[in-house]
């Protein structure tokens, strides 16, 4: 008699289907940073629901796959199968900012290019190390280009298909001139203390003029 | 638009009120274009249908009650007035074959175009921003870190590093261009490397001209330099011991020596 | 006769089969949260690998499922079904509320890219503020394209990966209501009349300023 009333409101909130219980362990395993347990994942899935048995389908289902469910102590989550374990390589890779004196000595290649090393460093206002160099070569960003023309007939350097390909763009022409990079905001920095004052040259129409001038064909 | 099945007086009542409100808000319009598409909902119809002249005399009825009310228009705002004037009368007068230039009704379809255009986007923008989005309706994989095997290093920068770290080196100190005006430079120290090597043969004196370097003789330009950097160099060299430098008279061909000690002492 | 060394030699370099290549691409992709290209793919999987064939057995396995196998322009992704977002509360990200002019610029530069900032402003009727531009950019939903071939030779935009990722879309053509605004003639540059017709009558300098200044500030 007294079970009569428990039923009827168990039924108010009705679990979801179990096919629905096992797409939303699914989903939460797949974004959680952390293993979870079965505690927390009733915590967040509907009223009602059974994510113990949820996971037992949906372990079933991952079997043979190429990521199986897990449980990890008392928590669950979906990891890597141990046999493609090779594939994860890349994952390992530790990725670094470019240093301040790489960035910019690049720049000064994409915007002058080709350019000689003692221009970089007039363009830079201090000597380029070999170091900064080397790295972009051997990140494949820039590459030796043709000789100068000019008395000790210097090498130059040029960017090359891995630094556009990188860098999203189609062509070195395609970077924004210094106009473009003003109206973007990016010239609004105020040049540090401790270099020259005075006003941020305004006759900067000339040099952008110059500069265009190097990437007409 | 739902609202056309709004009664007559319904209508007026809101129009007024949006009218109202308008004034106040002058500042919350981004520009003419912005306000004359919020004048332009309260004809209640398509934005295809639009009557552009109606369009013109709210839009000049508000620039007018701006007036009165002292508010400040931004000079956009007058400059697109003069221009709806303008249209207005166009529209009213009847075409002049004579007149050249677009007709009343190619202007005022173009605005129309306008308006229906930037509403467009307007509703593109927001069907966007409706999707489901990444990071609040579906979401990444969490855990993507993987048991560490191979230890690369890589080393990655995004275009606005590249461009920032350019616009740093172009603001940093007034920059100067790099123009191939070197290729005209013939340098002192370059002139002394040239000098100290020929100097040997040269016994008997001789015209100073016939050191300029081969190939800078014929640009004027070039050639300047390449005299100005070998003269220094000489001068430099008849400092440090090696050699003789004369010349007859002003102007006459400055003539150079190789020093000889033996001379030297019979002097 | 011929035919024999040259089959065992291919044999060597045999690739494994497809469901095997599904797994592979499976686990790969589950272990990062970026979208991977094909190329990429092809690059970490074993020789002779066919991750794109692969990939569409996978998506088809994926269907329904509590994540989703989704191609983001030529990059592929998993993702959690967007109907069990509800189920993410602790996996939400605040993301920073756009000013109404960035979500219009980037909608124009969706919908019309490539477009320059003239054409931005000549839709929206007013000047593209320097910070709108910057926020899209750092956000990296739009990106830098190619210069349009008229006087000036301007810088355009375009949006990026990470845009379609973002918003869920397989590629720039998917846009909601694309088709129907081309069709409406919507996403034209149609100069003002009196200008000469086509789109780059930019040699009717006179008149085409004329009446365009009139709408710019």
């Amino acid at each position: 008699m007294t079970e009569a009333p428990e039923e009827k409101e168990e039924s108010l909130f009705e679990a979801p289907p179990m096919a629905e219980q096992e797409r939303m362990c699914e989903a939460i395993l797949f974004a959680t940073a952390e293993p979870i347990t079965i505690r927390e994942l009733a915590a967040r899935m509907p009223h009602g629901c059974d994510p113990a048995e949820a996971l037992v389908y949906l372990r079933k289902r991952y079997e043979g796959r190429g990521v199986q469910v897990m449980k990890i102590g008392d928590a669950w989550a979906i990891r890597t199968a141990a046999d493609l374990g090779f594939l994860m390589q890349k994952e390992t890779v530790e990725t670094r900012k470019l240093s301040r004196a790489a960035i910019e000595t690049l720049a000064i290649i994409a915007y002058h290019q080709p350019v000689t090393r003692a221009e970089i460093e007039e363009i830079r206002g201090v000597s380029v190390s070999r170091g900064t160099v080397d790295q972009l070569l051997e990140l494949e960003w820039i590459r030796f280009g043709r000789r100068k023309m000019t008395p000790g007939r210097p090498v130059t350097f040029v960017v090359t298909q891995t630094f556009l390909d990188h860098f999203g763009l189609e062509n070195a022409r395609d970077l924004p001139g210094l106009k473009e990079l003003r109206a973007a905001g990016l010239l609004e920095n105020r040049p540090p203390p401790g270099t020259l004052p005075g006003p941020e040259s305004e006759d900067d129409e000339e040099s952008t003029e110059g500069q265009s001038e190097l990437f007409e064909d | 638009m739902a609202d056309d099945t709004f009664e007559e007086d319904t209508v007026s009542v809101a129009e007024r009120l949006a009218a109202e409100a308008l004034i106040v808000d002058v500042d919350g319009f981004e520009g003419p274009l912005d306000l004359l598409l919020t004048l332009s909902r309260t004809q209640k119809v398509d934005l295809r249908k639009i009557s552009v002249l109606q369009l013109a005399h709210q839009y000049l009825a508000f620039v007018e009650k701006a007036k009165q009310l002292r508010l400040e228009l931004a000079a956009d705002y007058l400059v697109m007035a003069a221009w709806l004037a303008f249209l207005k009368s166009r529209l009213l007068l009847p075409p002049d074959p004579t007149e050249e230039g677009p007709s009343g009704e190619e202007l005022a379809a173009h605005l129309a175009f306008q308006l229906e255009r930037l509403q467009a986007m307007r509703d593109a923008a927001a069907r966007l921003m409706a999707r489901d989005q990444l990071g609040r309706d579906f979401f990444a994989r969490g855990q993507s870190e993987m048991v560490t095997r191979v230890r690369k290093v890589t080393y990655s920068a995004t275009l606005l590093d590249l461009m920032q770290g350019y616009a740093r080196i172009r603001t940093r100190d007034e920059f100067r261009p790099f123009v191939m005006d070197r290729d005209a430079v013939f340098t002192m120290e370059q002139a002394l490397d040239r000098m100290r090597g020929l100097i040997g043969y040269a016994g008997d004196w001789t015209d100073i001209l016939s050191y300029l370097p081969e190939g800078w003789e014929a640009d004027p330009v070039k050639r300047r330099s390449a005299t100005a950097a070998t003269f220094a160099a000489s001068l430099e060299l008849v400092k440090e011991g090696h050699l003789d430098i004369r010349q007859s008279e002003t102007f006459a061909p400055i003539q150079l020596r190789k020093r000889d000690e033996a001379r030297d002492r019979s002097t």
